[in-house]
């Protein structure tokens, strides 16, 4: 009798994890299969992995969830990431600069978030006030954002050398271990850091976002907008304002984004970010919403952005061509969504 | 002999240079005893990707990385975490601004000076005193060899005083923006006398918008890279010259210096490979070597 | 008076292509050239083809982000694979193995989307990355050129004065207007983008239709291939990367609605317009090449925002 | 009592081709039910639109307690007491019941979060006030359209609201349901809330109502009081003209072609062991309470659901995987309750949604013949009494009752044996509901099979030949031809009588 209703209470819970953590957990068995588990699982691909998701698709998959939830799609993040990342290296590049490194550093990240803002809010406005299709507006402010960010290049990389404060974000870890492996003779130790800043930026933020959904007036109005926009706004909800933060905190996670993976290579070019916006609603999409809005969790968009981080790591770990990685992706891809959308047929 | 694993990283997945390079490289390594394992960006030439496919070199232990950086800069905090892990890395066809001692040697020509030379030879296929119209049909702004060789014609331009740029416009390294690129300029202008483009693809796609709009006799070509098709153009006078960048050599050159470096000998800190102007003359030779 | 109102979208959206053009004329000489329009109506045939069968898509509530790639790929497999003669009956079988190709990528789009329940975004998308996948590894990377010059007609040819793909875009577009005016597939494919759940109550297979839908635009995007590769005489396994963009926001600038089931294919026609008179104006401009970006996106959204403002009712 | 909360002046308001309201005047008192009452597309809810701020009327004035107000926006509506339940439904279907009860006005905490615990509370209270027994936490898309309902009027009922409009609420429910909303109705009113009502029951307006405005073509013709006026007159001033009422039919029961035989159809907890069977030329009611398992089962019958046991042949041919296209080659129709969601391509003509499901026959060859389907469309404008200047008009700028009238236009334009009709008349006023009456008789006239599904318990005793009681997913009993009773067939429907 107990053990019954304990099996009920399992398949319960069961019931809640999303079709997509299984499929997660049966990819990486299947490439720590294919690569060796030692070689697969250790811990610096682990951290390397989650790592490469922080600086990539992690953060900006959140924006595009939020996009797609209010029933549009925003195309603008890498445009918006590249943009943030450039004025960051810009201004940290500034030399000889009147204020000292740590106001620099300050303020760089400041204009870096506010252009996100600014730009989200362009998304936003324009989105808000008048019918035309998200697609549209955000391809158009993502290419405004391009150009911004090649303007502001001039023609070269810009680079940031020797701020290790800046670079603290997006390569730094708050405690580190050693590991050693063996190379032939040679005995190689490694500090591997396994609380990465970039990483506790994005877990800080999925938290953040998950209480904003969940258990905030304004995730509400989201799920409401995106289930049924007329009654919504029928319902008193501010659907202009709504739409416009949506937008706006799309913009200001892609400038994080964008400042991290500056951080992170220490350089920004005009072509970074470019195109991320496809790997963020790829995300969104294989976490589970459905592009009519309304569905789906920032967890969830978590756990499609893993799933793209995997994806990527694993065929290059297996040594995949990448013309193949291509095609192997997209399948993946596909049948990852299909497999979930059968199941919530049912 | 020991097999060793080497990765190797190219800009990007999709152009006909890089497969030349990758393609050498590989049959070399299948030469000499190194296996060669390619994981370059998919398509959009990302440093970001980059970046995280030497971190999964890393992760392989491989036993080398040799890369062709699209971002200089971009590219070194990734090469010192190969370093940290005891990872040689060499640099191919795109230096890397790396500052210690990261990158083990480089295989190449400089792109700024190829760009000058090109550049010198076109601007010396015209008489002294007449100015020179000149349209730029550009690769990729946001890349550095894009950068470094427009630096190099630029030098160009200033040191010879007759040179009048008309335009320039991006193509993104294809043949059909160029050509599209190309069909608008020859409507603009009806006094073009050279078109340089930055690789040799570019350079027959304005050929053959030059051709429909019946103007081969007005102006000269130039491309870049010396591939078999930009050869056999010249060979066969479509385009006037190319630059050999001998791209299957900078393959086969970086996994023998690898090769030579991991069995313990000493390998220079420049490997230069190619770097001469192809034109009519030599361009017979080079292409026989490369189809060799 | 009465038809004025009822035709007001699309007559403010000519009216912007007409502002554009007389703009240009106006600033840049070369501009108004005959031959410059020829140029300018022969690159917009293109997208405007792909736009026309992307156009299919967004009718019944989808999108076909995968038109590039399947140009991609059936030009290299006719430049790969049919093109291994010379003679006119290699041509028509390459051409006939390219519809057939790029009529199943439209059928995996479309089951994807029909039968999988995968939103079109995302499994066109991935559908786009193994197409384009597919051409690389075919490929290698290398280019195919040097076409028979018969082959070469099909794009860069002219009849009477006009360059073949802008009579060949036209052809396109009249059929697939008379299909989805004419036709009761263009009724169900209107319904079943409209409201799905009532197509399927109505008894209309709207599986069946969305997969219509997806397979012309493959069929499309082949043809466009064909036209493509023959024009620059060249199949290579970059090209059309940016087509699928430049497409959507054609059929969206000429009043294709995102939601389905909403929008005249004809009005693609100024769509594409826009877009092509946005570069080629740009360019005879001499615009920098890292300005033009922006302000193609600037267009874009003005064009469909001065567009959409005349046609919004508010009560 | 007579003092006046809300009054409105002179208003005019029209859409493109269309004056929906023109120059009415209207006015609410304290604590009463006001009745409004007028043939589809008067323009009552337009009016209704008016005042809580959706649509901004062209010219007239808005008083509330004697000052004048403009509503911008619902929610100035909303907040300056007035509270609305539409004709409809506006309800987001991926939140829960509580969720929406609360929409836009959720109970926060002090530091911004939603108390979920006061909003759970709240929402079961107000549920339990309208004595229903819904899950506060079950999402709203689970629900059936009778529960969405509910769900709609517990939304309105969570404003405090001194006015509380309600547009055609008893249109999906039946008698139990209705009990409790008139129940409701009298408790708030005791309150002092008035209440503006718009129905087109006419036998629920004397129960409930104390006065009651009729609409006819935008204009008001008049205020009665509910006491002391009579049917007939207030048809009149609806209609403009008198209804006939006879009809005769005599069932021809020699007629053994049977339209539809279910035999033993099981579905999960929803259906259970059903047989029914239809002749053609014969109008077979299901008659039950809410979620009862009407729907469901003609949505199984019709291929949407899948039945888990059981046979169906529909015009003597046997359908082993039922799906809507079978179905209509077999000559079958179905139309759904729900118009919003299954019946209507909103942003498309009436023209081609007349057409929708009659492609296949309506034009063979595929090709559409555009001069036979205007002509169609405009026949059964003309027949329906569709309310639109012309049928190229977009569905969704009808009114509720002409969309409905779309919906059965679409299925009368087939060549249908057998029919399904889901709460036909929901929606529609009386002169409509007579000709649709009448239509029906005459498809069964001409040998066509009817199932009908209603809650109207009078239309189904006048329009039936035959009725099944369903309760909880059963035919609890069939009753015969002659004398039924309403009270008969409430007794089964509830279970008062042993089946
Ligand atoms: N958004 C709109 N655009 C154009 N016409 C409209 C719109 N809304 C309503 N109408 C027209 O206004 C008239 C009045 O419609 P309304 O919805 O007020 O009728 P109603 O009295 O509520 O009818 P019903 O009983 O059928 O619900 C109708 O002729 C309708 O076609
Ligand atoms: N026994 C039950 N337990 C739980 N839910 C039920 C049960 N029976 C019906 N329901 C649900 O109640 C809702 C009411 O359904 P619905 O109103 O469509 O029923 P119906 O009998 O067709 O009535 P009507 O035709 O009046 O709408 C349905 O969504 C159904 O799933
Ligand atoms: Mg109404
Ligand atoms: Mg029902």
């Amino acid at each position: 009798m107990n053990a019954k209703s304990g099996r009920r209470r399992v398949q319960a819970v069961l019931k809640r994890v999303p079709m997509t953590l299984f499929l997660l957990l049966g990819i990486i068995l299947v490439f720590s299969l294919l690569t060796g588990p030692a070689k697969y699982l250790k811990l610096s691909n682990v951290m390397n992995v989650i790592n490469q998701c922080a600086s990539g698709v992690g953060i900006l998959a959140l924006g595009s969830f939020l996009a797609i939830c209010s029933t549009g799609v925003d195309l603008s993040l890498g445009g918006i990431a590249s943009l943030s990342g450039m004025l960051t290296a810009k201004l940290l590049s500034w030399a000889p600069a009147p204020i000292g490194p740590a106001l620099l550093l300050v303020l760089a990240i400041f204009v870096a978030l506010a252009a996100g803002a600014v730009m989200g809010s362009l998304n936003g406005l324009i989105l808000s006030r008048t019918n035309i299709p998200s697609f549209i507006i955000t391809l158009g402010v993502s290419k405004i954002c391009e150009t911004l960010s090649r303007v502001i290049a001039g023609g070269t990389t810009i680079r940031v050398n020797g701020h290790a404060a800046f670079e603290f974000i997006g390569s730094g870890s708050l405690l580190s271990v050693q590991q050693t492996t063996m190379k032939g003779a040679r005995v190689i130790t490694r500090s591997i850091g396994i609380l990465p800043v970039s990483v506790l930026i994005m877990l800080a933020l999925y938290v953040l976002f998950s209480l904003l959904m969940r258990r905030t007036p304004f995730g509400t109005y989201v799920y409401a907008i995106g289930g049924n926009y007329e009654a919504a706004e029928l319902s008193g909800i501010d659907t202009t304002r709504t739409r416009f933060r949506v937008f706006l905190l799309g913009g200001l996670l892609a400038a994080v984004t964008g400042i991290i993976m500056t951080s992170r290579l220490t350089a920004a070019s005009a072509a970074n970010g470019l195109g991320m916006e496809f790997d963020g609603i790829a995300a969104a999409v294989v976490g589970g919403a459905a592009m009519t809005g309304g569905r789906s969790t920032p967890w969830r968009t978590f756990i499609g952005a893993l799933t793209i981080s995997v994806l990527r790591n694993g065929f290059s770990m297996i040594e995949m061509l990448p013309a193949m990685q291509m095609i192997a992706i997209g399948l993946v891809l596909i049948i990852v969504v299909a497999i979930d959308a059968a199941r919530n047929r049912r | 002999a020991e097999e060793y694993e080497v990765t190797l990283i190219l800009k990007d997945n999709t152009s006909a240079g890089w497969r030349y390079l990758a393609s050498a490289a590989i049959a070399m390594g299948e030469e000499i005893g190194v296996k060669v394992t390619e994981n370059s960006p998919l398509e959009t030439q990302d440093a970001d990707q980059q970046y995280n496919a030497v971190l999964d070199a890393i992760e392989k232990e491989v036993d080398a990385i040799c890369i062709a950086p699209v971002d200089s800069a971009g590219i070194v905090p990734a090469l010192t975490k190969a370093y940290e892990a005891g990872i040689p890395v060499f640099t191919t066809n795109t230096r890397a601004f790396n500052e210690g001692d990261e990158v083990i040697s480089f295989v190449g020509v400089g792109n700024e000076q190829g760009g000058y030379d090109i550049a010198k030879y076109m601007f010396a296929q015209f008489p002294e005193d007449e100015t020179i119209n000149l349209i730029i049909i550009d690769g990729n702004r946001t890349g550095q060899t894009t950068l470094d060789r427009i630096a190099g014609i630029e030098r160009a331009i200033a040191e010879d005083g007759r040179v009048n740029l008309l335009d320039s416009q991006e193509a993104k390294f294809s043949r059909a923006q160029a050509q599209e690129t190309m069909e608008n300029f020859l409507v603009k202008y009806d006094d073009i006398d050279l078109v340089i483009a930055l690789n040799d693809e570019m350079a027959i796609g304005s050929y053959n918008a030059i051709v429909a709009a019946g103007r081969v006799e007005e102006m000269l070509i130039s491309g870049f890279d010396g591939t078999p098709e930009g050869l056999q153009a010249v060979l066969d006078g479509q385009i006037s010259a190319s630059l050999n960048q001998s791209l299957p050599g900078q393959g086969s050159e970086v996994i023998k210096a690898v090769k030579t470096y991991l069995d313990g000998g000493e390998v220079e800190e420049w490997i230069v490979v190619g770097g001469e102007v192809c034109t009519p003359e030599n361009a017979g030779e080079l292409l026989t070597k490369l189809i060799k | 008076m009465q038809w004025i109102k009822k035709h007001l979208a699309t007559l403010s959206r000519l009216s912007i292509l007409l502002v554009m053009f007389l703009l240009l004329v106006i600033v840049s000489p070369s501009f108004g050239t005959m031959t410059n329009i020829l140029n300018v109506l022969r690159v917009s045939s293109l997208t405007l083809m792909v736009a026309t069968g992307i156009a299919l898509c967004m009718l019944v509530g989808g999108i076909d982000l995968s038109v590039g790639a399947t140009i991609a790929l059936t030009s290299i497999l006719f430049g790969s694979r049919f093109q291994l003669g010379h003679g006119i009956g290699d041509m028509v079988f390459g051409i006939a193995g390219i519809l057939v190709v790029s009529a199943l990528i439209g059928a995996c789009n479309g089951f994807c989307v029909a039968w999988l329940r995968i939103p079109p975004f995302l499994a066109t998308y991935g559908i786009q990355q193994i197409a384009r996948g597919l051409a690389y590894v075919l490929t290698n990377g290398l280019v195919y050129s040097n076409f028979t010059s018969t082959f070469q007609f099909i794009g860069g040819g002219r009849i009477l004065g006009i360059h073949t793909p802008i009579i060949f875009a036209a052809l396109l577009l009249l059929i697939v207007g008379l299909m989805l005016n004419k036709t009761t597939l263009g009724r169900r494919i209107y319904a079943v983008g409209s409201n799905r759940e009532a197509a399927r109550y109505s008894g209309i297979n709207v599986n069946a239709t969305l997969m219509m839908a997806y397979i012309l635009s493959g069929i499309i995007a082949g043809f466009a291939g064909i036209v493509y590769t023959s024009r620059l005489n060249c199949a290579e396994p970059t090209i059309g990367s940016e087509f699928a963009q430049e497409a959507i926001a054609a059929a969206a600038i000429g009043g294709i609605s995102f939601k389905g089931g909403h929008g005249n294919v004809f009005g693609v026609v100024v769509g594409a317009l826009i877009l092509t008179l946005i570069t080629n104006g740009m360019t005879l401009l001499s615009i920098d090449s890292n300005w033009q970006v922006g302000a193609t996106g600037v267009i874009i959204i003005l064009a469909v925002l001065i567009d959409r403002n005349t046609a919004k009712k508010k009560h | 009592m007579s003092d006046t909360i809300l009054e409105v002046r002179n208003i005019c308001k029209e859409f493109p081709g269309v004056k929906a309201l023109d120059n009415v005047s209207f006015d609410l008192r304290r604590g009463e039910v006001h009745v409004l009452l007028g043939e589809n597309g008067a323009g009552k809810s337009t009016l209704m639109k008016v005042l809580t701020g959706v649509y901004h009327p062209d010219s007239g004035e808005i008083y509330l307690h004697g000052k004048q107000m403009t509503f911008q926006t619902p929610r100035d509506a909303q907040k300056a007491g007035i509270a609305i339940i539409f004709q409809e439904f506006n309800l987001a279907p991926n939140l829960t019941v509580a969720q929406n009860i609360y929409l836009g006005r959720e109970p926060c905490t002090r530091a911004g979060f939603i108390d979920r615990a006061k909003l759970l509370q709240d929402s079961q209270r107000i549920l339990d006030f309208l004595k229903v027994d819904i899950d506060p936490n079950a999402k709203v898309e689970t629900l059936g359209i009778a529960h969405q309902q509910l769900v709609e009027l517990a939304k309105a009922l969570s404003i405090d609201s001194e006015i509380l409009i309600m547009d055609e609420p008893t249109a999906t429910l039946s008698d139990r349901e209705i009990n409790t909303l008139f129940d409701t109705i009298r408790s708030l009113q005791e309150r002092g809330v008035s209440i503006i009502y718009i129905s087109h029951r006419l036998q629920e307006l004397r129960v409930i109502g104390n006065r009651i405005t009729v609409l006819r073509d935008g204009q008001s013709v008049g205020t009665r009081n509910a006491g002391d006026v009579a049917m007939d007159d207030l048809i009149r001033m609806m209609v403009g003209r008198e209804l006939k009422k006879e009809r005769i039919r005599s069932v021809n029961t020699s007629r053994e072609e049977y339209a539809l035989e279910v035999e033993n159809l099981s579905q999960g907890k929803l259906l259970r062991d059903i047989s029914i069977y239809v002749r053609k030329g014969e109008v077979v009611c299901l008659a039950g309470l809410v979620g009862s398992g009407r729907t469901e089962l003609a949505q199984a019958i019709y291929g949407i659901t899948r039945r888990d046991s059981g046979s169906v042949r529909i015009c003597g041919r046997d359908i082993p995987r039922p799906l809507p296209t079978r179905c209509i080659r077999q000559k079958m129709g179905f139309m759904s309750e729900s118009r919003k969601e299954f019946g209507l391509a909103l942003n498309l003509p009436i023209r081609t949604n007349i057409t929708h499901a009659g492609l296949k026959t309506i034009f063979p060859s595929g090709i559409v013949d555009l001069r036979k389907e205007r002509r169609i469309a405009k026949e059964f404008r003309d027949k329906l009494r569709i309310v639109t200047p012309d049928v190229e008009r977009n569905v969704i700028n009808l009114s509720g009752g002409n969309q409905q009238k779309v919906v059965l236009a679409k299925w009368l334009s087939t060549d249908s044996e057998f029919l399904v009709f889901d709460e036909p008349t929901r929606g529609i006023d009386v002169g409509a509901k007579e000709e649709i009456h009448n239509m029906i008789h005459d498809l069964a006239t001409q040998g066509v099979g009817i199932l009908m599904i209603s809650s109207d318990l009078p239309e189904v005793l006048t329009l039936a030949d035959r009725i099944y009681v369903m309760r909880e997913g059963r035919i609890v009993k069939e009753l015969g031809y002659e004398g039924i009773t309403q009270e008969e067939v409430i007794a089964y429907a509830t279970g008062g009588v042993a089946g």
